[in-house]
């Protein structure tokens, strides 16, 4: 049933109904709600998991290889400066195809230090080996949980999972949310049944070091599992449609794109902005739609390659910059397309870093340059509202 | 007092932080560098464009302090200048995320100066529990439940691991004893090495006591054992400030909303009792009472 | 104008450009007459923000937030916090 | 769609008042979102939160420049925030204050609606916390939630004697006003 709550509390119901064995995670500033509100549904008895207060998120993430190694299922939650301390044990938990999930609240990184969101911290961390989902509300946030555990857990993905919210913009929203329910849930998400685990009766070695003559193979057996995640989350975002009713889309989405001359490809909460802004101008006779990245690892590019074929120009709007090479989704995107026949010209614009404010002026300010661009593209790449007079 | 840390910072009204940065910085002088981790004091002190420190400041992470002062103490001791380097960070950089730089700063034998302003828990994200928090206190991380009395771990002995690690001045301190506080600052200074200095700090926002007792709080630790006030030198006890009229515990933790709950559940006086003990054991061990 | 600069740069003791007095709704009324000048509420004073004008012990109300922590310290009772009409 | 900002300070309980907005709306079987100005929030410094609410699922993420509606917890805010800021000509703004309206320095075209919440709050409350009274001032003056809407999500926050108590103080509020 409906009920106004903060994206925080929500999430962390929806991780109560996923019935983790162990919890580790340590406080941070958007994301400490979640683990706040997990600490007390604990304190209560609802919720029969050990809480482990540690110390940093370096340890946080150690932990879990530690209950994950020992059979348990396993969550954590962290964002900005915690996920990049934990950058070290993000590869060895997907090195050692460790299912763990865990909700990342995006948040800038520092220096200069800020609180506030943006999505650097996720996609600054794509190339570690975890699957990468970005929700673009609450309820997608709270729905993406049960979701992750089923990916991940899946013998033949056997993949760590990010689930990833905007900081603040949706863990400390207030607004309608449908709570997941716990026994639907179970059904939904299979108890976590490993296959091998730190068993004296098995006395298997978990983490062995790797010769020059393996390595590659190790990294090669993850590559493919990743390719597998494509099909794998779609087919548990449509299984979880039939069980709950509701679909976000599988590795990607589309909104009014169907007829769109211009296309403007993103993730995360600014989507809700944007549709409001495509729902205005297309009232204006503006042809504008949207492709919404849902899966960032691994990046949907046949789906991406089908869905903006016909349009006439594309503008990627992101909340990262990849300091020396424009943007992240903005070059995987374009390294799409490069062997496609598709040949539209693709713009880019940095919006929303460390907080600032993204309105629907802006994104019809985004669709001028996009048409302008249909033309010929002055930049291929640029910060949207640079306050050039504080440089 | 010197003006080395400007009024304008953004610490809660009322808050014991702030009153301990003058008087550490007041009694180091300003022949003195500071680096200090995230933290309530960092986000405070220096929001952007402005900063309330007259001393050469210096923030880099959470966790890392201790290893980033150690660079600066080396490079000032190649360039042969004789300046303070002190780190001042709270209890979460202190207890938790930053102990393994600080181990391996006392290691090394830094001429570093380390000050945490203890306030018994993460206030800058929110009252969350870490290993400084008392034992059964509220926070938002062990928060009292139907099934839950608080922090189930007692307060990590953070002086006794800097005393295991040969640091040669170690010492505890209190924002309600400034003239004390001010004394073991200049002490610390004239003896070569690392030092370790904990000073309580209360938090008006995560205590929750009334406003403008925030002293008094600080004193009640003291009077009441539970906050044992004490030097020691080269591992061996050496300064204790005796307490003159003893008060029960209960003073000092019915004055908090992070105690209230052992006034009202069934467990709580079983609690109250071993807290009294906590208080007595430090009595014995610092003879803290003639 | 702001200039935002290397290394996040920024002016020492700063802070002073920005009045906290605006934080406040009880405001320390010093009754100098009970004053024994023992200087406690100078130093306890989170902000730092009482001075000594002329002999006085007097808060500086650009950056006073209220806390009462002067008056609550004061031997003498010296300091009263009054709800402050602005 | 109608955007709400609400100022005070840190501690009296600004959040709270935008989340049960958005939860009374809710109940009003209307649509809505309520969210902090995300920040630190220290004890004492002028904070704000916002409230919207719609006949349609509310999607958009950005900020509230333009209220149609603003309530003002604390009166000593005006000498430091420009309360007024964006509000619309047509719209209203709600400040607890016993001073008459023309001793506000108030730059508006907006309605300006006083009510001594603190008064109310100390009488029934027996607390200077005026975020719940505001709430029976502002249900008064827009009639944008109803009052059952208020009384609904205060019993579902506050239980008991406090919750009760809430409700005196929400209708107090609330007639004084309208």
């Amino acid at each position: 049933m409906m009920k106004v709550v903060e994206g925080s509390y929500a999430v962390a119901h929806a991780v109560m109904c996923c019935q983790p064995d162990v919890i580790s995670a340590y406080p941070i500033t958007p994301q400490t709600h979640i683990v706040e509100n997990l600490s007390q549904l604990v304190a209560d008895g609802e919720l029969d998991s050990e809480f482990v207060t540690v110390d940093s998120e370096f340890s946080a993430m150690s932990a879990l290889v530690g209950s994950c190694a020992a059979g348990a299922r396993s969550y954590s939650s962290s964002t900005s400066q915690g996920l990049a301390l934990m950058y070290e044990v993000l590869y060895n938990v997907s090195g050692l195809r460790m299912p763990i999930v865990m909700t990342v609240a995006n948040r800038a990184m520092g220096a200069p230090l800020n609180i506030w969101n943006d999505q650097q911290d996720s996609v600054g961390a794509r190339d570690c080996g975890w699957i990468q989902l970005y929700a673009e509300n609450v309820q997608e946030a709270v729905d993406l949980t049960p979701q992750a555990y089923k990916i991940a857990e899946d013998p033949n993905i056997l993949t760590p999972v990010m689930a990833c919210m905007d900081g603040f913009v949706l863990t400390h929203v207030y607004e309608p949310v449908e709570l997941l329910d716990k026994d639907a849930v179970q059904k939904f998400l299979p108890p976590f049944k490993p296959k091998y685990v730190l068993d004296p009766k098995n006395p298997m070695t978990i983490g062995a070091f790797a010769d020059p003559s393996t390595y590659t193979e190790f990294r090669y057996l993850q590559f493919e599992a990743q390719e597998r995640a494509l099909k794998k989350i779609e087919d548990v975002a449509k299984e979880f449609k039939e069980t709950f009713g509701r679909y976000y889309g599988g590795i990607i989405d589309t909104y009014q794109a169907e007829d769109a001359e211009i296309m403007i490809v993103t993730m995360g909460s600014v989507i809700g902005t944007i549709k409001d802004a495509i729902d205005e101008m297309r009232a204006e006779g503006i042809k504008v739609g949207l492709t919404k990245i849902r899966s960032y690892r691994p990046f949907p590019v046949q789906a991406l390659r089908n869905a903006l074929k016909d349009c006439s120009v594309i503008a990627v709007i992101e909340k990262d910059v990849s300091i020396g090479m424009e943007a992240g989704i903005l070059n995987d995107l374009k390294s799409a397309f490069y062997n496609s026949k598709i040949r539209t010209p693709i713009i880019g614009f940095t919006a929303g870093l460390g907080g600032r404010d993204i309105t629907i002026k802006d994104i019809r300010k985004i669709v001028e340059k996009a048409r302008a661009a249909e033309k010929g593209i002055e930049s291929e790449f640029e910060f949207l509202n640079l306050r050039k007079e504080i440089i | 007092m010197q003006n080395l840390f400007t009024p304008g910072h953004r610490a809660c009204a009322g808050c014991a932080m702030p009153t301990t940065i003058r008087l550490v910085l007041d009694a180091a002088g300003e022949n003195t560098i500071v680096v200090s981790p995230t933290g309530c004091l960092e986000v405070t002190s220096t929001p952007y464009p402005e900063s309330s420190w007259n001393v050469p400041w210096l923030h880099s992470l959470f966790e890392n302090a201790a290893s980033v002062a150690s660079g600066v103490e080396v490079t000032l001791r190649r360039q042969c200048k004789d300046t303070n380097v002190i780190c001042i960070g709270g209890d979460g950089s202190t207890f938790d995320i930053g102990i393994g730089s600080i181990s391996g700063m006392f290691d090394r034998g830094h001429n570093i100066k380390y000050i945490c302003y203890d306030n018994e828990a993460y206030m800058n994200t929110g009252v969350q529990r870490s290993g400084s928090t008392p034992f059964c206190v509220h926070t938002t991380t062990t928060p009292a439940g139907k099934e839950s009395l608080g922090n189930p771990r007692p307060k990590k002995d953070m002086p006794a691991i800097a005393v295991a690690h040969n640091v040669p001045y170690v010492a505890t301190a209190s924002v309600a004893y400034p003239v004390d506080l001010r004394k073991k600052i200049k002490r610390s200074l004239e003896i070569p090495g690392p030092a370790y200095i904990q000073v309580n700090a209360p938090c008006i926002t995560g205590w929750t006591f009334e406003a403008g007792s925030t002293i008094e709080i600080a004193r009640l630790a003291v009077e009441t054992g539970l906050w044992p006030l004490y030097e020691m030198v080269d591992g061996k006890l050496a300064g204790v400030k005796k307490i003159r009229a003893l008060k029960p515990v209960e003073d000092y933790l019915k004055a908090q909303g992070r105690y209230k709950h052992l006034f009202k559940k069934s467990g709580g006086p079983d609690v109250l009792k071993a807290i009294q003990g906590i208080a007595q054991s430090n009595i014995e061990k610092y003879g803290l009472v003639d | 104008m702001l200039n935002v600069r290397e290394r996040t740069l920024v002016e020492p003791g700063s802070t002073q450009a920005t009045k906290t007095g605006a934080w406040r709704t009880f405001v320390p009324v010093v009754n100098q007459k009970k004053c024994i000048k023992c200087s406690l509420c100078e130093i306890y004073c989170p902000e730092g923000c009482v001075h000594q004008v002329e002999g006085e012990f007097v808060p500086d109300l650009d950056y006073c937030k209220g806390c009462g922590i002067c008056a609550h310290e004061c031997p003498r009772g010296a300091i009263e916090m009054v709800l402050e009409e602005k | 769609m109608k955007e709400i900002r609400i100022h005070g300070r840190g501690g009296q309980g600004s959040v709270t008042a935008a989340e049960l907005i958005a939860v009374a709306a809710f109940g009003d079987k209307r649509f809505s979102q309520a969210f902090p100005a995300f920040g630190v929030e220290r004890r004492g410094a002028p904070v704000m939160a916002f409230a919207r609410i719609a006949d349609k699922p509310i999607r958009v993420r950005s900020q509230i420049y333009e209220p149609d509606y603003v309530i003002v917890q604390d009166v000593t805010l005006l000498d430091v925030v420009d309360v007024a800021s964006g509000l619309k000509d047509d719209g209203k703004i709600i400040i607890n204050t016993d001073r008459p309206k023309d001793q506000l320095k108030l730059k508006t075209k907006a309605q300006v609606i006083t009510i001594d919440a603190t008064k109310i709050a100390m009488e029934i409350l027996k607390r200077p916390i005026v975020n719940t009274t505001m709430l029976g001032a502002f249900c008064g003056a827009t009639h944008e939630v109803s009052l059952e809407g208020i009384n609904e999500a205060i019993m579902e926050r506050f239980s008991g004697d406090l919750g009760k108590r809430n409700l005196l103080a929400i209708k107090a509020a609330y007639e004084r006003v309208s």
